[in-house]
């Protein structure tokens, strides 16, 4: 059971550095994305300073999405997917090393960047941690969520399309929160809160969004 | 001489019907099958050979009717679609990995059959394209590779949907025998093809879709 | 025989699409003629015969619709979401029209709260739309209605279709809690809960009355409509059995 | 010829509106992520009204390039594309066809939008209609330059072919000068030297990009 | 009697090669193929049969060797590839189309036949689903609405790799009379197929790729 779980982690590794382009990408994304905004703002140190935890979450936020797109789409078309469901691992099982493997190749790189960016963005350093630790509860979350839409859509031909009304919505809290930590944070006070909310919502993902996702792949399968 | 399977039943299909965009594709099918027994699945294109097919893997849910395995719904029993090897009109192998990773890909998931890699390459006619990409074969080639998750596993249970797409003669004639040596092993199988497929010598029940 | 047994039977016979159809037909004229009463009866006291609000004036009156609408947006998402629960379980046919029926209604009474609320805050807070919780979250749940409503319209088979929708209505539920608890989470400009605190509600009796009948004159119009909307999908789904024909036979007589 | 180009303008209009999501998922996407950073920054008007053009012109961007996404994929995927190739029209011709058609479905949606979220975010009226400019001469331009993106990518899917490495950069003189002329209107002074310049990019692409797109087309078939 | 076609030359070629990943396939290769003749390609699965079709369609260019037609190189004559009718491994069709929108699309993009889109449904046997969308099609079904290509247009030079995978025996017949009408007419077809086609009467030339 764990060696088939650990087997699809290894295989999905494996296939990403193969094609190589798709760690990079959302990475790229993401630099690229939040670089955008100086050049279209203007070099205005306070107002990016005020504006950068908004647009670093944003982005990271629309990087995940974007990044989920292929999750379950190869497998669905090559017909992966099909064998997977006669295996003796259950399916949910079967999804969180997708998942999990998912996260290593887009949420980490993302977080490893991310303090660079944030002092290109004149983000003051001790708000920086703060910044990874929301980042830390929240990518991961922002993959399982986003792993339901996608699972929902994968049989579409034009998955991708209705996606972000699906998924979007249900980032928004998510985003609150992170941005509420940093806002607070930044004026002093305790985030210790929203934290708390981000971590039992990173919880209810973990615990829950599996057998959503598996149903939603049979479901698919039709 | 091979090992017997240990996991077998007889399959039994009752009162089956199959809608697709609220047209019928059939219904009151009844069928049954037993070990060391094929079902050859005949009818004129569309006329649901596949849906049938799906619904018996379990990807589909039948719009009316009961399937049941060893007398037990097979939704109950968790082993039944553990123990099929299904091969599809999709081939269920990634594009981006090799055709040895692909093979052993195959075997670790499931209960693993006692040939090694290399023999199956071998047999397949691929042992030059191991390390070759998969996406890089040629479509009989890639049908191949697909065809081989017959030869991973220890399943006892095969289902065969228009199998020998694009392959040449050799390689029909080298899993048609593979197909003889399964049903003496005490396996079951059942297939389409709108080919013709020596199955000489087996027990093999005919089932026409077509209305 | 045992109590549980005969529940079930009952619950079975009720979602039997024939006799649904049957039932709703015949509860159908009660309903929407309750619903014209209360309605008329609710906009008469709230417009009425309740008093001015001393701090508001009386654009305050716009809560009348404002808040039965929002509190009906919420509510019938979770109708949505136990409906789709049960379709997905039990594989009922009716639990799952009802799921998707239900769609374009609760968005049309979020959209509704978000046009009464907007209109109202114009006067009170002095602009149309502010980016604070309460708001935003009843926004997103528009976008939840209309997400479910377009993945049901791309899936081409409609039972798989209810099948991804209910999943989708299930995990979106969460959005409910947040919307209801948002004023108390965030300081927002919105206003706290005033009806809902049950133990003393912090509105006077004269215009929480008319409010509580509104309320309950949405709630049948939502039975209605739903009613309407489930017997006509009912019919199309079913076009081809034996029931239907039937029915159009005797109609045609 | 001008026939085979009005059958694939009608043909990909028809599937759009098949799929109709396909032409609502830019707007959505538009209007979802515009509506992101007001809840990512707070509630605060003047800096809002502030960063309101770059937020609009930055996901418009991300929205054209997201939506390009499916604009060859599907074509080589199912085998049209080879068959294009065999066509007495010239691939380059029938690709403008398709970007046109593009165009149209998703470009003007974000344009007849934008007025309402330009409201939202407290953009004065009188900066509206230059928003709008700079978007009806901006979005097409973006189309163009992101196709030749895509038909790079989409034979090389494995390749290692990064689209937003490839597409963003070639964006960024757009979204600069359209950005500045949002500002130089702001302050009154005359944006006619940035609209001038847009209005130049956009010739040099409608001339030059039809026939990159076909020859990275070209290639991807090998 | 069905007209002649007009377009029509003899296709030659010569010494053609053809690397994949630094091997080669094919070399030294010779070929040529006049009007009312049939190239009957063959080989094992993976020895090149489709990387050729693909390069006599001008999708591939050669890595060594000339391509004439008609004694002009095919990459000065514009109309060579216009004049091809092409039938690949992929079909072609847009799933979001429905059937006889597909059809309508394959006629308007070449010189069209005379045929009516409404006889091309009957003869193929999809006349109940013309306004079923491409997507909703089982295999074999889309296989068809692929090869009905053939008889949109008034092409001369058929290229069909492994047309008939999928399709069941009735409309193989159909569409191997359909063949036999076209060199009836004057035209040229290219072929691979792993499974035996009735070309009775026809002149046919073999090539074998295998080495
Ligand atoms: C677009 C703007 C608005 C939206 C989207 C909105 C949304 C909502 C929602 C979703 C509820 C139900 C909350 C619940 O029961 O959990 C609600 C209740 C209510 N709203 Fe609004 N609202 C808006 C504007 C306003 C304005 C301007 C006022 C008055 C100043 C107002 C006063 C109320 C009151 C008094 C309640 C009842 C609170 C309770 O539950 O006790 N709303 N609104
Ligand atoms: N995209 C590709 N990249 C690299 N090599 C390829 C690619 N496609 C095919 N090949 C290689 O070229 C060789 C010939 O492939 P081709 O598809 O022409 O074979 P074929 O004769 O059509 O076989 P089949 O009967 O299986 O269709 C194969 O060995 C294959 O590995
Ligand atoms: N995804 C789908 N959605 C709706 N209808 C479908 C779908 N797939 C197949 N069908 C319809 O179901 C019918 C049976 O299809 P199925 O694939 O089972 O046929 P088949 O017997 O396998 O045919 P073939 O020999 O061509 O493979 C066809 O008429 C087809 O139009
Ligand atoms: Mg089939
Ligand atoms: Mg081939």
């Amino acid at each position: 059971m764990l060696d088939a779980w650990l087997q699809i982690f290894k295989r999905d590794l494996l296939i990403a550095f193969r094609r190589r382009s798709e760690i990079i990408h959302p990475l790229i994304f993401f630099v690229m994305v939040i670089s955008l905004f100086p050049l279209a703002i203007g070099d205005d140190k306070v107002l990016l300073q005020k504006i950068a935890p908004a647009i670093i979450w944003v982005t990271a936020l629309l990087a995940t999405m974007l990044s989920l797109d292929n999750l379950f789409r190869s497998d669905f078309e090559d017909g992966s997917l099909e064998q997977m469901t006669l295996l003796k691992t259950p399916l949910s099982l079967l999804v969180t090393a997708k998942i999990t493997a998912h996260w290593f190749i887009t949420g980490l790189p993302l977080l490893l960047i991310t303090p660079l960016l944030a002092v290109l963005l004149y983000v003051p350093t001790e708000m920086i941690s703060m910044l990874l630790l929301t980042l830390l509860l929240g990518t991961p979350t922002l993959s399982l969520i986003g792993a339901v839409g996608i699972a929902l859509t994968v049989g579409l031909r034009q998955g991708g399309v209705i996606l972000s009304l699906l998924i979007l919505p249900l980032y928004i809290p998510v985003l609150i929160f992170a941005t509420l930590a940093l806002q607070n944070s930044a004026q002093g006070f305790s985030a210790e809160a929203q934290l708390a909310m981000m971590l039992a919502i990173l919880v209810l993902a973990i615990t829950l969004s599996p057998f959503a996702i598996a149903a939603a792949l049979k479901v698919s399968l039709n | 001489m091979e090992k017997q399977y240990l996991f077998t039943a007889d399959l039994n299909v009752k009162n089956l019907a199959c809608l697709r965009n609220e047209q019928v594709l059939f219904s009151g099918l009844n069928v049954s099958l037993s070990p060391e027994n094929v079902l050859f699945l005949e009818g004129e294109n569309g006329s649901g050979k596949t849906s049938l097919l799906r619904i018996l893997c379990g990807f589909r849910l039948p719009d009316e009717g009961d399937i049941t395995w060893g007398n037990q719904s097979i939704s109950s029993v968790p082993e039944y679609s553990q123990n099929i090897s299904y091969v599809g009109h999709k081939n269920g192998i990634k594009d981006e990995l090799t055709v040895e990773e692909n093979l052993n890909l195959m075997r670790s998931m499931a209960t693993a059959s006692d040939i090694e890699t290399e023999s199956v390459l071998k047999q397949i006619g691929l042992f030059k394209q191991a390390d070759v990409l998969s996406r890089q074969l040629s479509a009989g080639q890639k049908r191949k590779l697909a065809l081989a998750r017959l030869m991973m596993t220890n399943n006892s249970f095969w289902i065969l949907d228009e199998p020998f797409t694009s392959l040449d003669k050799a390689t029909v004639v080298f899993f048609e025998s593979l197909i003889k040596q399964h049903i003496a092993r005490g396996g079951m199988l059942i297939l389409t093809s709108h080919h013709d497929i020596d199955l000489s010598g087996l027990s093999v029940h005919h089932l026409n879709l077509s209305n | 025989m045992n109590i549980f047994g005969s529940i079930k039977r009952l619950y079975h016979q009720f979602a039997s699409p024939p006799y649904f159809y049957r039932i709703s037909g015949l509860w159908l004229p009660y309903i929407m003629g309750l619903f014209v009463l209360l309605f008329a009866a609710g906009l008469y006291s709230g417009l009425i015969l309740a008093p001015i609000d001393y701090e508001q004036g009386e654009a305050y009156r716009i809560i009348y619709v404002h808040v039965p609408a929002a509190w009906m947006s919420m509510f019938i998402y979770i109708v949505m979401a136990i409906t789709g629960a049960i379709g997905l379980i039990w594989r009922l046919k009716l639990a799952e029209i009802v799921m998707i029926s239900s769609a374009p209604i609760g968005a049309s009474f979020t959209f509704l709260a978000l046009v009464t609320g907007s209109i109202w805050g114009k006067p009170m807070w002095n602009t149309w739309w502010v980016w604070d919780a309460r708001l935003t979250s009843e926004l997103l749940l528009l976008f939840l209605y209309f997400g479910v409503m377009a993945l049901y319209n791309a899936i081409e088979d409609k039972r798989t279709a209810a099948r991804a929708v209910a999943i989708l209505a299930l995990v979106g539920v969460v959005n409910i809690p947040i919307i209801h608890y948002s004023v108390e989470w965030w300081n927002t400009l919105h206003q706290g809960p005033t009806i809902t605190k049950f133990d003393k509600p912090s509105i006077h009796l004269s215009m929480l009355v008319p409010l509580l009948i509104m309320a309950v004159a949405f709630k049948l119009f939502y039975i209605g409509s739903l009613f309407m909307r489930v017997r006509t999908e009912l019919l199309a789904r079913e076009q081809k059995s034996k029931w239907v024909t039937q029915l159009l036979e005797t109609k045609s007589n």
